[in-house]
């Protein structure tokens, strides 16, 4: 009854090892990732891209905070669109992606959250420009170089028309994912869903495997259907040092670590997170 | 004399009566305050309003104030999840009664810079940045922001950056409350431990108070609501607001 | 626990009857009708509607069939705005729709079914046009009007731009609600999430009402919260001769002896209809 | 002579050969032969496609085959809900594969007519109307169509309105298979208890039959599966296709 990987009910094999995941990505990759601050990010994953190295990373966002932070203090990134960037829960700015911005050590194009979701709707709806309501004398649409539209019809309004935003990836940290690559999410899902039909290639971390017979009971609560998805990978804890509701709060020691240390050394804060155990094992 | 209305009670309090009956409210990321105040709406004033927040949550039963305010125990105890998308949506098409949304800067016209504190190419500070403001503010029917601070520095004649413009109908600050009319800030109310004199000394752009008063002071159920909300005062050792 | 209707917890009781629902509408209304064909469409307040003398409506779905079809039998229908009509599974045309167009009774404007989303995306997006991917080469575009953009940023495309379609209802028959208005469909919602976001008004027929707790534990599974909508009722059964899943399958001898009747009298179906009791009990 | 291979299983088989490894097909509303050449791929060919359909199914595992081909039973046992808006979309971003789309007229250029007979003004036969069609015909990769009737009204020279132009790769009728190629729809191959002069004689638009030849028989797997799906010829009955 279970449809076999690789065979006429299922196609091939999606489970990979974190490392596996991380390395289809290559340098100078965009990367879109999911969550929003220190909720339910695919932290795992982007840690595991500062072991392995990769350089010139675009990451696109809506609203930023770790992810982006420990990418530009490892050095991993050379651009960024995003629409608010900050470590949030009373972590302030978030200090290292202030420091790749003021340095000019990345470029960022500022985004409104808004305006980058019309971006990713562009692209998932196959058109060449979203229309975004608001941004009416907003300096962004001109330091961009967005273009107004007018109502064809007469209505005299005019629109900010947002050209598309296509990720080369989007990754998702999910609560759960079957064996053929169906991803479950619990409660607010952000922008994951846009993201992930935006993105040219979809990845996802998961807390966990569930049967396929799970996803069969409640197909409602499928957010990604499994022939959008390229590969997963089970990390659980992956989203540490950030919550993934209800199984995990945010680890506030862990972060408060990361955000006390002075010197861009990472190998304390890698050393500690909860996907070493995973990756030895791959 | 010690205060007796610290400036981080009086600012969720003066948020939470923004709020108005069977409106649609939203607070958002990087929004302890208007979280709080919204929490505090909910237990102390007897009208009902739809609480919709960025961890998706509508009138939810959250078990725990928590510290950040995209945290998902927002949405604990939610009947449904109005994820981002949705919510954005709501607004831009005009249904979106009160935006909580920040500001770095805020000028006489309500304008608002999240952006960049000096030139936008070379800033001496990078800010988080667009966010919410630059869509929400134009389109939310009223959006109110906050800020801890009272000076010429953040109530300003002149942003560095202007990241959002529009729909801005309320200030508070930790001796003032600002409401727009005619298109300008205008003083509502100050301090009663403060003066005009002082209200209009420490703002950047230029205020007419003939209309304003001393702000009325905390409830007993606004006072209950927001010791029941903090009760080891973590929030408010956090927030770190001084009258100035 | 349960919040109390018209407190400070919940707004006021939003439960109606089936024939209050059905009187919140006015002639002359636009009314989105939520489903498929023969599948969760909002049919017993159509047939209510019917009941109760309504004139001039204007009908907008991407797909519908039994519900078009009864409306201009009824000689309730102005106008609409629809992708495909038909009444499907295996009964052809939509008779009395066809009719009612070859013979002028109502006004037609012809859509894809995503265009018909298009306008309604620029409506809830809150956007004076909408771009709507193909169209490339059909007439379409050119008997409604609508007008072609430009990329302004140089593709070359070219692009159909759909005006907003706000209708001044949204009628979706659910599986749940809650009574607080909360609403809960299972298996697909078609177009329903888009047509709720996109109309003034929001009703809703269900299927039964659901503790406020079962929301409560599996909010993922909320199609239209509870503040967005105007008034619910519980009619079970009522998209009767159409299929409700999981509950029901399409009632194939009721919709043989709809088609079979040959004049505009509505009685006997009308008479037959699950919800004449619920009615009665009103 | 009987017919040894009807029209009905020549219209369901030749669809489903359409349908390739590991690539992303579509039925929709309508189509009860698409949907049931998609079961028959999936029961028959020894590979894996992803099934998507209008009810929302994404590889379902239906318990019954219904007559409608949007009931809500083509989502059993699916993964995942993929409904309305997502589908659209995945075609209109260029990432459907296959789309199966109901046609009245077709054209050479494989251009269709699902609107009316006659002027779309002043109608002989109000048809269905625009569908799927006019957005998925330009935007998915590779669309098919189908008729149970093979004649010079069906397969016309020049349609009455053109409801959808573009990607049109195969035509399928009770007689012939039509692939598009440099624009225009060639005979592929024909039924072969038909013949080549048979087909052009009844084809509205001229033809090149020049590398055309009689269309490979049902193999034993095709024939049993459209057998296990149509154990008692409901749906042939229904369908009421001859070989004309």
């Amino acid at each position: 009854m279970q449809p076999q990987p690789g065979s006429r009910d299922a196609p091939g094999d999606k489970i990979k090892s974190l490392a596996e995941l991380a390395s289809m990505i290559p340098d100078g990759s965009s990367v879109a990732l999911g969550g929003s601050f220190l909720h339910r990010g695919p932290f795992a994953l982007v840690r595991e891209l500062i072991r392995q190295g990769r350089r010139d990373l675009e990451l696109i966002k809506q609203s930023p905070g770790y992810d982006i932070d420990i990418l530009c203090r490892a050095g991993a990134l050379r651009r960024t669109r995003a629409g608010i960037v900050a470590m949030e829960g009373n972590f302030g700015l978030a200090r290292w992606y202030r420091k790749a911005v003021e340095e000019k050590e990345i470029e960022l194009e500022e985004h409104a959250c808004a305006s980058l979701t019309a971006g990713l709707r562009a692209a998932a709806f196959g058109v060449p420009f979203q229309p975004c309501g608001g941004l009416h004398g907003s300096a962004l649409p001109e330091l961009n170089g967005w273009k107004w539209g007018e109502d064809p019809y007469g209505s005299g309004e005019k629109v900010c028309l947002i050209p598309p935003i296509t990720p080369d990836f989007t990754v998702i940290h999910a609560n759960a994912v079957s064996e053929l690559g169906d991803v479950r999410v619990l409660g607010t899902f952000h922008w994951d869903r846009i993201m992930s039909r935006a993105a040219r290639r979809v990845l996802v971390i998961a807390e966990k495997l569930l049967p396929i017979e799970e996803f069969r009971k409640q197909p409602e609560l499928t957010l990604v259907p499994h022939f959008m998805v390229e590969a997963v990978s089970v990390v659980p804890g992956g989203a540490w040092p950030g919550s993934c509701w209800p199984l995990y709060e945010i680890d506030y020691p862990a972060v408060r670590a990361y955000v006390d240390e002075r010197d861009r050394d990472l190998s304390r804060h890698l050393e500690a997170a909860v996907e070493r155990e995973a990756r030895a094992d791959a | 004399m010690p205060e007796t209305w610290s400036g981080f009670s009086y600012i969720v309090t003066n948020l939470a009566r923004f709020i108005r009956p069977n409106e649609v409210t939203f607070s958002g990321v990087n929004s302890s305050m208007p979280m709080l105040a919204c929490m505090l709406a909910k237990k102390s004033y007897d009208f009902y309003f739809t609480y919709i927040n960025v961890a998706g949550g509508v009138d939810p039963k959250p078990t725990s104030v928590p510290l950040s305010s995209s945290d998902p125990v927002l949405a604990a105890g939610s009947t449904a999840i109005f994820a981002n998308e949705d919510f954005y949506d709501l607004c831009t098409r005009g249904r979106m009664d009160l935006c909580f949304l920040g500001a770095a800067q805020i000028d006489g016209a309500g304008q608002t810079n999240v952006s960049a504190i000096g030139d936008w190419h070379n800033p001496k500070v990078r800010l988080p940045g667009g966010g919410g403001g630059a869509v929400m503010l134009p389109t939310a029917r009223r959006s109110c922001t906050w800020r801890t601070e009272h000076s010429p520095r953040v109530l300003v004649d002149r942003l560095d950056f202007v990241t959002a413009s529009g729909g801005m109908h309320g200030v508070v600050t930790p001796i003032a409350v600002f409401i727009k009319r005619e298109g300008r800030l205008t003083l509502q109310s100050w301090h009663p431990e403060k003066s005009l004199d002082e209200v209009i000394a420490r703002t950047g752009f230029a205020i007419d108070g003939t209309d304003a008063s001393p702000t009325p002071g905390p409830t007993d159920e606004e006072r209950a609501a927001l010791q029941a909300l903090d009760p080891d005062g973590e929030f408010e050792r956090d927030a770190d607001v001084s009258l100035g």
